[in-house]
Order: structure tokens, then C-alpha cells, then sequence
């Protein structure tokens, strides 16, 4: 269970260095990233884990609210 | 034990499947709500109030095309006998 | 073998969802869908279940086609 | 036994690539061949058409890549000689 | 042997790590760098100093990001006293 | 470690299929690929082949430099 917390994070890790770089890094006249690259980057980041955490709250109480219909549709049904 | 083994398994896979939701989820609302040019390093109120619906829009799609997919596997399955077990 | 099966349908249903929803959903002035979109959803999963089931069938039809040409091939070999 | 949780695992990975493959194989043709404003629920007589076709030249480029990647690992393995199993 | 057990996993994940990196690398410097038409089936000169930029500028990219998040998160877990393991 | 190894390879095949039929198979009159599309997805084979072993040659450059920087910090760090 530990193992697939990391394998998640690493995957999470991995996409969002992927859509960062796809979005930010477009100059390819040199092997360094520019100083406007890396403020791109650092924004990027930064929203990523907003948005993230944002998605992980609102899905949380989406599914706690949903489990509570469900339980009192199954009363409902029982009686 | 085997029971024991047999209810991990489920666990783990149903963590995996809810995962791979989240997953498509956050990729799905940073598409549908976040400015490409990232300007700002955090959230604006337009994008946080955007994020909030699209969850729930997306929670909601995805619940509907299981009941979907639910009735077609039904209606499939239609006049033949259930299976036991 | 039955679990990965459960995988298989479990990724089937979560990309379906996605794309559907990218494909459907573009209003984000309310939390609920309209009914434009629910009847672009339905549609956009109808639409995908055909063309699976489509996909499946002549892809499973090409593979027994292929293997009749490798096995007579293989017997040419041989003789 | 050895033997056979081999073949089981090897039994496993084909299915994984089989799987992996039709669902790559799903989502090209979904995008080659269907309009993306599903104005209809059920599949036009030219999708059809154009899914058949579709699923046809997929497998073929799979199976000429598949080839052309076999025969470049044996132009680099070249002069070296084959490594014992 | 638990704890043979547990590199042999860490090492696994390193790896699958690793490989899931490379892959997202390649495809990336493929789409930054690689014109679609492929009129060519070599690299053209052009393509090769792209490609070596891209992979320098992408693994640059790869340790910056994963620095933010450790700082995110030592400042998120801030004032709270480390767990102990 | 064998079967690792192996699933890359698939999954890189499989990624490999997907891409260069997304990007030279565009006609879809007949059922079977026209010369000049054999011809494109040769090319994209190629040029792929060569890419991923130069990303592969830099990136493990990129790693040992950095790994012998990170000795070299740590060295400096308990002097």
C-alpha cells in the first residue's frame, strides 16, 4: 500500500514535469533553460498542485455526499 | 487466508481504478479551466469557481455512463438465463 | 485472470468518461450538466460501444486470418 | 512448477499487450473515423466503412513495424555473434 | 529475506520509474523536435541539436520541478513536528 | 527483471504503431496502406529509432554528470 502511494506520486511526478515542460519550454537555441522558462515552469508547478488538491477536496466530499444518497436509498428500498 | 488475499487485491485495484480517475480528472479540469500561459502562480477566483463545477460535472458524467454501460450489459445479456453465481 | 480483467474494463470506463467528457461538456456556468450535454454523453458512449464491439470483432477476425497464413507459411516451410 | 508460473506470467503479459494494443488500436480509429459532435447515437454506414478499413490498416503497420524493428536488431547484433541462450 | 524482498520492489519501482520518465522524455523531445511529415528517414542535422537540447532542457526541468515539491511540501508539513517513521 | 524489460518494449511497440499510423495513415478508400504511406511509416520508424537511442545516450550522460555533481556537494558538505 505504501508502494502504490509512490508509484502514484512518481506517475503524478513524471506527467507533470512532461505537461510543464511541454507548455513552457519552447526555445531550443540553447542547452539551459531561460530565466522566462523557468518562471513559466515555477507558475506551472504551482497551479498543478492548486488545482490538484482543489480536485482531491471537491471529489471527496462529490463521493462522501453520493455514498450518503446511496445509503438512503438502500433504506428506503429495506422498508 | 485465501478470503484475506482476495480482498486486497479488490482494495488495491479499486484504489488503482480510483486513482487513475483522479488522474484523468485533474488532467481533464486543468484543460477545461487553467489559461495555458500560466501568468500567475496561483489559482484566479474564475479558475478556482471553474474547477469546482468541473468536478462535479465530471463526478456526475462519470456516474451516468456507468448506469449506462450498466443497462446496455443488461439489455445485452437480455433474454439469455443469468449465470449462476 | 479475472482481475485483469476488472482492470481492463475498469481504465475502459474511466478513459470513456474522460473523452466523453472533453468531447460533451464545455459549459462550466453551472455544477449540473444541461440536457444538451447529457444527450451528447449518451450518444458519445453509444457511439464508443458499437465502434468497440466493431473494433474487437474485425481485429479478432484479422488475427485468425493471420494465423491461417503463418501456419500455412510455417508448412511450406517444412516440406 | 517453475515451468508453469512462467507460462502464466508470459500468458499475462501477452493479454496486457493485446489489450493495451486494441484499446491504442479503439481510440486511433475513434479519432480517424467518428465526427466529434455525435449527432447520432449509432454508428453511420460510413463510419462502419471507414472503422473496417481502419482496424485493417492498423494491424498492418503494427505487424510491418514489428518487422521492420526485427530486422534492425539483427542488422545491430550484425557481426557480433548470437549470445548464448 | 523481508528486507531482499523490499530492495528488489524499491528497485522495480526505480526502474518502472525511470522507464515511465524516458518514455514521456522521448515522446516530448519527439513532438518539440521532429518535423510531422517525415520526409526523411534519417535525423537531419537540425533535429539532432534539438534533440540534445531538449533532453538537457526537459531533465532540467524534471530536477527544478522536483525540488518545488519537496520545498511545497516541507513548508506545508511546516510548524507540525516530523512524524515519527 | 526479464519481464520488465519486455513490457517496455511492448508498450514502446504498441506507442510506436499508434503514433506513426496517427501520422501517416489518412486514407481510409481502401483496405490495405498505400506505398506512399508504407513509405511514411518506414521513415517514422527510422527517425524514431534514432531518437529514442540519442534521448537514451544524453540522458544517461545527463545522469552520470549530475550523479558526480551530487558526490561532489555531499563530499564538500561533511569537509
Amino acid at each position: 500500500s505504501n508502494g502504490i502511494g509512490m508509484q502514484d506520486f512518481v506517475r503524478m511526478y513524471n506527467h507533470l514535469s512532461e505537461r510543464c515542460f511541454s507548455d513552457c519550454v519552447n526555445d531550443f537555441t540553447s542547452r539551459t533553460t531561460t530565466t522566462k522558462e523557468q518562471g513559466c515552469v515555477g507558475r506551472c508547478v504551482q497551479k498543478f498542485v492548486q488545482l490538484s488538491q482543489r480536485v482531491g477536496q471537491r471529489f471527496s466530499e462529490q463521493q462522501a455526499l453520493q455514498a450518503e444518497q446511496q445509503a438512503a436509498a438502500a433504506a428506503a428500498g429495506t422498508r | 487466508q485465501f478470503q484475506q488475499q482476495q480482498a486486497l487485491a479488490m482494495a488495491e485495484q479499486e484504489l488503482e481504478a480510483f486513482s487513475d480517475l483522479f488522474s484523468r480528472m485533474t488532467h481533464g479540469c486543468w484543460t477545461k479551466c487553467i489559461a495555458n500561459n500560466y501568468a500567475d502562480g496561483s489559482l484566479a477566483k474564475g479558475e478556482t469557481v471553474c474547477i469546482d463545477r468541473c468536478v462535479a460535472k465530471f463526478a456526475e458524467v462519470h456516474t451516468r455512463i456507468g448506469q449506462s454501460l450498466a443497462e446496455m450489459q443488461q439489455a445485452q445479456q437480455g433474454a439469455a438465463p443469468a449465470a449462476p453465481q
